[in-house]
């Protein structure tokens, strides 16, 4: 049977003045990769952070393994098992490559090895004592990814980590992902690259002004093809 | 032998004591370091922060006979919680906005407290004596160097470097410095900054006020000894380039030299020598001696 | 026939550098010196008015300018910081009201910038030099080197210092100038012990004179020179203590152990600060009380009346025995004092004991050498 | 930008009738001389802080050098007021040209720290110049008689003087804020790399800025010499420095009337407090920084802004652009 | 008459602390061409735009535009040479209005900016040319919108919007369709296309339909040095950049858009 390791109910986020998510409703289950669609603006990154509590303010409920971590603050968060890779990629300059590596405590046992993580990039490991942010744009998409396999998070989240990626790499990623979901981990994806994202989930959410507006199954993706061209012009 | 028509002796003697001052500005800037560097503050109220350490020092010995031992321990201890306090009450509520705000506000905060003091304890300033085992001095050949000094010197440079290894090479200093650039995300990440940042603001403050504790037998302790200090060490930090922990400590021990000398060979300038060497070092390398370009 | 209050008022420096030999105490004391005369005079109730200058010239003169427009203010008493007392000087000349400048040092107010409505009362920095110079250099001190502060204050201290040196047959073997606020002076006091001179003279103030007296304990100087201090109040001796001002010699208008009026003030002084007066706390007094014996005299507070009534006057009470001369400038007898060691002192702040009294016809510059215009040669 | 709408136009006139008729109203005229010379201050260092982004920690370097040059050229040199004045202004327009070359080479704190620094070295230069009277001060600087044919030594006149300049200085620096060069301050206000690489040589923009802040500032300054009838030590020391710099955050850094109410606020509680408080005046001072760093941003014409903006919902629009 | 090849860089080198970014590269960019710069990550692709654009100074190297030798100076002054770049991440002036963006740009080329003395209404003119610029990447709608309340997509519009408004002669996007939603990316590009009329563009792109549907010339980086130059045709075929950039074969299924 599955297990709901991720919980989303009537989620309403907040930057500052500008309420963004509208009560979005959306569940994972252990092991599962799920993906959300949407276009830009849509609330997808949002949610994101709503989730590891970076948003200016939150409401409704997110169970993370049954926990109810709305209340929580991010580091407590975290320590759940969640790994986030943002957007803006968030490479530290002042940290090298290695330490950036290197930051994100465990919080849990099993993540990957440093060996494990460089075979997987090696443009890593041959910048590894460069200041982070002299890193090029892909290498830092890397990094960012890299960075939160070592934790031993079971829960990532993962935003736009194709982005600007040369196809070799992402194709990489792509394997990478398949690899991790084989290990057990539970995987959300935010991605415009819905070529990219389509072969690799195993549900589909599509975001619309910061609502769910439809989630769907790997095996109903041909059949929803029609109304994701409507939504993303895919 | 002379140098410059001065004295060998004389002249060895003059660098000794620039180094001794060296020292003061060496533990100040790094105080400022480690606080810019971690909270993205200038901390304003340092030089206040120093003075309270040296009041702190005072009040223990006057009024409940703590010896200047555990007040080398106790009084940075106090003031550090003091720093706590004031991180929680006020500097938390800036980190979101440009580091100008935290100038102002550890500026206000350096004007009451020198102001409470000067309420308080008069301006004509309070006596601290040195304490019996260092009262001595030592005939180095070249000068009489008072013990004391000596001592200055051997604290500044263990605690410079100690706080050098933490920040730059252990695991908790890589959080820190990640810290400064995007805090929220270092949290993210599993990590408690709230209370990191705390902490560093009241380490800072405990090392200014250490400095304090080392200058209350030197000099008369008084609630206006901080003021004109720190905008020396801002010269100081900005010279060495604050990005740099190691930097400041350089420079602070280089300019104390340099200054020392100046009493000797134009006493008139050495109270502007420090400027005019930042302005120098500004026209050739703006980001400062040890900062990396921006 | 106005029967209103007469306000009579205090602008000193209340919150910095020169508020404890000063500051709210002096400005209580022109309370007290109104209490004792009765509280009224010329049967019309007595007003003190008190005020803050922080050390801004701007906030002295305009604070001034309003007591006197607004409030009409009869007399002002100006307190610490020369730059004040000049800006104070100039409202009060041109609006006609006496204005007896208590605190500061310079003697441009007797001289340069004298007015017939200004007196200079306690002390300037003429006499301290004056003082220290011809009772130490007869004592056979006759080799000094000076450290002195460096700006005009300082200058002023040296150049006065050093001519009365001379005068009396001593040398100045050297002087190193330090910044303002050094906060370290032992290199400064390295070149002055490599100078062998018999006097090492602080011609600086405040928290640089401490600071300065503090690094020469700590480097021995005291074990091969005696150093005087050119402007010395007895509050900077209580805070230094006597282990480290022991054998410092001085020169102040007043002390208030000298006699007995004096120690009966003192008492009364002590019982409300827990400390003793200053002799700028003690001219506060005897100022305002000499002023309004004068407008009793005078029977007016016509200021021209006044003012020749005050400077006509025999002025001798517990704080000093003198004349106010012309050009402004009260003289008076001025002392030269040495800090007893910590053994010798037997009562809280019994700090001095008297090494010469200099008769005010000395410690003054003289009418002849003075640049005032009122004065006629 | 609708900068010079209705509501705002009808406050300046009745504020400037106001201000015509103050010495009528039993209003002290030397007070409020004092009050628009220190407005002028906080209007000139606004334009650097509010309106370009700098924050100088050093303008009383050019307040206090300007006082000093203008008094000792109407003391010593027997020149006539405005002649004093116009020297005083190009004097720190100068020293604000050196200054500004040596600050403008770092950014953010790194410019406040560094403004300060060499402040500092001035104040210390003007304290040993045999000009400036070291601690004495240069004092009874007459006011002399304006062109050679008006006297100022009346207060109602010198006032009178004092408000038109002030004025002028006023519409000068929004007209500067307004002005194509005042768009690309604003550029480098908001993203300076962005500007580097749109070709704006961003250096030399700041520069101009920072003079032209140094030579009003220096103005005031000068006018301030005048009113007093002297300059001394406090006018180049950093204390006045941070008063500015308070005044303009009381007030509202990036308005345009900021500056005046908070330069008002603090003048006039420096003398109210001068006879009640006495000492406790620096610690109240200071009390208020940290106040309106941590609830105050906007200060209080930023505030009302702020609020009629919000009144209005023009979402977004940041208000510093419209007073 | 104007050199056919309107940039050139001979031996253009970069070194970072003994790490060669950018290696020896000579590059010819033909004018009115839209050539397009592609190679795995940390190739030294935007390394290499920095050094045209002279954010980082060449350690070895020139570079010839239109003729002439500019590799030794300003940036402000290349950039009124005509050779403008887009940020890989949009850069944008945020609390200004998306029209003041625009005219930002603008108004560099009236020559007035240092004229502190004049009012603001000189600029007005520039208003109808920023609007066209607007309509242009379609933003008219956005046009007095406060700039950081646009969403992701639409800033790097109106980033290429900006660009354009300096008329320049040379192009230098750097992953311009990055972050965008995939009507966005067919929009940039056929915006692209259409400003490329009358001048010259040279960009970094990972998107290989873009590259494919507009790119004239692609010249490929791996490791700072070129390994292939030439039209999408022949270089997408060429078994070295297959290898090192493209993946296997059927990449343009999987890793493109
Ligand atoms: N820091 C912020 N402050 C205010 N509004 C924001 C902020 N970040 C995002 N927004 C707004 O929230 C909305 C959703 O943004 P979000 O980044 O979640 O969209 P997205 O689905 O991730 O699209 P994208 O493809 O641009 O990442 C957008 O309209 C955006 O303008
Ligand atoms: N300032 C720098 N200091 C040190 N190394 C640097 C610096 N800038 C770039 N590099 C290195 O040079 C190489 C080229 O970087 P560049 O950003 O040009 O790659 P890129 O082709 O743009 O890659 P991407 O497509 O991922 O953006 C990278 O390995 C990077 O780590
Ligand atoms: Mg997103
Ligand atoms: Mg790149």
């Amino acid at each position: 049977m599955t297990t709901e390791l991720l919980k989303i109910e009537e989620l309403n986020a907040w930057y500052g003045e500008s309420h963004i998510l509208h009560g979005v409703n959306l569940t994972v289950n252990e092991g599962e990769v799920v993906t959300l669609l949407g276009r830009n603006g849509a609330g997808r990154t949002t949610t994101m952070r709503a989730i590891v509590g970076l948003t200016g303010s939150r409401k409704g409920s997110i169970r993370i393994k049954g926990e109810e971590s709305i209340k929580l603050a991010p580091h407590k968060i975290a320590r759940l098992g969640v790994g986030y890779c943002p957007e803006e990629r968030g490479i530290f300059a002042s940290l090298s490559a290695e330490e950036n590596l290197m930051l994100p405590p465990t919080i849990a046992p099993g993540g990957m090895s440093i060996d494990e993580i460089y075979a997987m990039f090696p443009n890593l490991k041959e910048r590894a004592s460069s200041p982070g942010t002299r890193l090029s744009g892909g290498e830092q998409q890397m990094l960012a990814v890299a960075r939160i396999l070592r934790t031993g998070a079971r829960l990532l989240l993962l935003d736009e980590i194709s982005e600007g990626l040369a196809p070799v790499i992402v194709q990489k990623l792509a394997e990478m992902i398949l690899t991790l979901k084989a290990k057990g981990y539970t995987i959300v994806l935010v991605e415009q690259n819905f070529r990219f994202a389509a072969p690799l989930a195993d549900r589909f959410y599509v975001m619309e002004h910061g609502r769910i507006v439809k989630q769907f199954a790997q095996s109903e993706l041909s059949a929803n093809m029609g109304m994701l061209q409507e939504y993303l012009g895919v | 032998m002379e140098i410059f028509g001065i004295p060998l002796q004389a002249f060895m003697g003059q660098l000794m004591l620039g180094l001794v001052n060296g020292a003061f500005y060496a533990m100040l800037s790094l105080g400022l370091a480690v606080i810019f560097g971690l909270l993205g503050i200038v901390n304003f109220a340092h030089g206040a922060l120093y003075m309270l350490g040296a009041f702190a020092a005072w009040i223990m010995l006057d009024q409940f006979g703590i010896n200047y031992w555990a007040a080398l321990v106790l009084a940075p201890l106090v003031v550090g919680i003091l720093g706590v306090v004031i991180e929680r009450l006020f500097l938390r509520h800036l980190y979101k906005l440009d580091p100008l705000y935290g100038l102002l506000l550890t500026f206000g905060l350096a004007l009451v407290l020198e102001g409470v003091f000067r309420e308080i304890y008069g301006v004509s300033g309070q006596n601290y004596n040195v304490p019996e085992l260092l009262s001595g001095a030592t005939n180095l050949g070249f000068m009489v160097l008072p013990n004391y000094r000596a001592w200055v010197v051997l604290v500044s440079l263990v605690v410079c470097l100690g706080t050098w290894y933490l920040i730059e090479r252990t695991r908790l200093g890589a959080y820190l410095r990640a810290g400064t650039e995007n805090a929220p995300l270092v949290q993210a990440f599993g990590v408690n900054v709230p209370l990191m940042v705390m902490l560093t603001y009241g380490a800072g403050a405990a090392l200014a006020a250490l400095a304090g504790v080392l200058a209350a037998p030197v000099i008369q302790v008084n609630p206006l000894m901080g003021s004109n200090l720190i905008i020396v060490v801002f010269a100081v930090v900005v010279i060495g380039g604050m990005g740099s922990i190691l930097g400041s400590v350089i420079t602070g021990l280089g300019l104390g030299i340099i200054e020392g000398l100046t009493r000797v060979f134009y006493p008139e300038a050495s109270n502007i020598v420090v400027f005019v060497i930042m302005v120098i070092v500004l026209m050739v390398k703006p980001a400062g001696l040890f900062g990396k370009e921006a | 026939q106005n029967t209103g209050p007469i306000k009579i008022g205090i602008i000193t420096d209340m919150s910095s550098l020169y508020a404890d030999i000063d500051g709210p105490a002096g400005a209580e004391m022109l309370k007290w010196a109104v209490q004792d005369f009765g509280g009224k005079v010329l049967n019309r109730p007595i007003e003190v008015l008190s005020a803050d200058h922080q050390n801004k010239a701007d906030v002295a003169s305009s604070k001034a300018r309003e007591w006197i427009d607004k409030d009409g203010l009869q007399m002002l008493i100006g307190g610490t910081n020369s730059g004040t007392a000049l800006a104070m000087s100039k409202v009060t000349t041109e609006k006609k009201r006496p204005f007896i400048a208590i605190g500061p040092g310079s003697a441009r107010l007797t001289n340069e910038d004298c007015s017939p409505y200004t007196v200079h009362y306690a002390y300037d920095t003429v006499s301290l030099a004056k003082v220290a110079g011809t009772a130490l250099v007869k004592a056979g001190n006759k080799s000094w080197f000076f450290l002195t502060a460096d700006y005009a204050f300082g200058y002023s201290l040296e150049a006065d210092a050093s001519a009365v040196v001379k005068a009396n047959g001593g040398t100045v073997v050297g002087s190193v100038r330090h910044p303002l606020n050094a906060s370290d002076f032992s290199s400064f006091l390295l070149q002055a012990q490599s100078s062998k001179a018999q006097i090492l003279a602080l011609a600086n103030a405040g928290g640089d004179f401490t600071n300065a007296m503090k690094a020469a304990k700590e480097f021995g100087i005291g074990k091969t020179m005696k150093v005087a201090g050119l402007l010395v109040f007895i509050n900077d001796v209580h805070s230094l203590g006597l282990a480290n001002t022991e054998g410092l010699q001085l020169a102040d208008s007043w002390y208030w152990n000298q006699d007995e009026g004096s120690r009966k003030f003192a008492k009364r002084f002590f019982d409300k600060y827990k400390r003793m007066p200053s002799s700028l706390q003690a001219a506060d007094y005897s100022a305002t009380m000499n002023y309004l014996k004068a407008v009793q005299t005078a029977g007016t507070t016509d200021s021209d009346k006044v003012m020749s009534t005050l400077k006509s006057m025999k002025i001798d009470d517990f704080y000093n025995k003198g004349q106010i001369r012309a050009d402004g400038r009260m003289i008076h007898d001025m002392y030269l004092y040495q800090v007893k060691g910590p053994k010798e002192s037997s009562t809280p702040w019994d700090y001095y004991k008297t090494i010469a009294k200099v008769p005010g016809d000395q410690a003054f510059t003289s009418l002849a050498e003075s640049k005032c215009s009122l004065v006629k040669k | 930008m609708n900068s010079y709408n209705k509501v705002t136009r009808v406050t300046y006139l009745v504020l400037l009738v106001f201000a015509l008729a103050a010495p009528f109203l039993g209003l002290y005229p030397v007070f409020v001389m004092k009050l628009l010379c220190f407005a002028l201050f906080a209007c000139a260092f606004n334009l650097l802080l509010g309106f370009t982004g700098l924050l100088s920690f050093g303008h009383a370097a050019f307040f206090g050098s300007a006082a000093y040059v203008t008094g000792w050229f109407i003391k010593s040199q027997n020149w006539t007021p405005e002649l004093g004045l116009i020297a005083g202004a190009v004097a720190a327009g100068l020293i604000g040209l050196l200054v500004g070359m040596v600050a403008i080479r770092r950014q953010g704190i790194y410019f406040a720290m560094i403004t300060l620094a060499i402040a500092q070295m001035v104040y210390f230069v003007c304290l040993q110049a045999p000009f400036t009277g070291g601690e004495d001060g240069l004092q009874g600087v007459p006011r002399g008689k304006l062109f050679g044919l008006f006297s100022l030594e009346s207060d109602i006149s010198l006032y009178y003087v004092v408000l038109v300049v002030f004025v002028g200085c006023f519409l000068f620096i929004s007209r500067i804020v307004h002005s194509p060069f005042g768009q690309v301050l604003k550029m480098i206000r908001e993203n300076e790399p962005r500007a580097i690489s749109l070709g704006y040589n961003v250096d030399r923009y700041k520069l101009l800025a920072f003079v032209l802040s140094a030579a009003l500032t220096g103005l005031a300054g000068s006018l301030k010499t005048l009113v007093m009838g002297f300059a001394t030590l406090s006018d180049v020391h950093w204390s006045m420095s941070g008063e500015v710099i308070l005044m303009t955050l009381l007030g509202g850094v990036g308005t345009f009337f900021g500056p005046v109410m908070g330069s008002g606020i603090v003048i006039a509680l420096q003398n109210l407090l001068a006879d009640k408080v006495g000492s406790w005046v620096t610690v109240i001072i200071g009390a208020i920084f940290v106040l309106c760093v941590l609830a105050f941003r906007k200060g209080v014409v930023g505030e009302l802004l702020a609020f009629r903006e919000r009144r209005r919902n023009a979402a977004g629009r940041n208000a510093s652009s419209q007073a | 008459m104007p050199v056919e090849f309107i940039l050139e860089t001979r031996g253009l080198t970069k070194e970072f602390k003994g790490f060669v970014a950018v290696n020896n590269v000579d590059l010819k960019v033909q004018r009115g061409h839209i050539h397009a710069l592609i190679g795995p990550n940390g190739a030294g692709k935007t390394t290499f735009f920095n050094l045209l654009t002279k954010f980082l100074p060449p350690t070895r190297g020139s570079i010839v535009f239109n003729g002439t030798d500019i590799t030794s100076e300003q940036p402000a002054q290349t950039a009124r040479r005509g050779i403008v770049r887009s940020f890989q991440i949009s850069a944008v002036f945020p609390h200004m209005t998306v029209l003041e963006n625009v005219r930002a740009a603008l108004q560099r080329n009236l020559g007035t900016s240092f004229h502190f003395w004049k009012a603001e209404d000189t600029l007005f003119h520039l208003h109808e040319r920023a609007r066209e610029l607007l309509a242009a990447v379609d933003l008219s709608s956005f046009a007095d919108e406060m700039t950081i309340n646009l969403p992701y997509g639409r800033k790097r519009a109106l980033e290429l919007a900006t660009t354009l408004a300096l008329e320049p002669e040379l192009m230098l996007l750097d992953e311009p369709t990055q972050g965008m939603g995939h009507e966005d990316v067919d929009r940039v590009t056929q915006l692209i296309k259409k400003v490329s009329a009358g001048r010259t563009i040279l960009m970094v792109e990972h998107n290989m339909n873009v590259v494919a549907s507009i790119a004239d010339r692609i010249t490929v980086l791996q490791r700072g040095a070129i390994i292939a130059d030439g039209p999408y045709s022949e270089v997408s075929k060429n078994p070295l950049v297959i290898e090192a950039y493209m993946g296997t074969a059927n990449t343009e299924l999987q890793g493109a858009h």
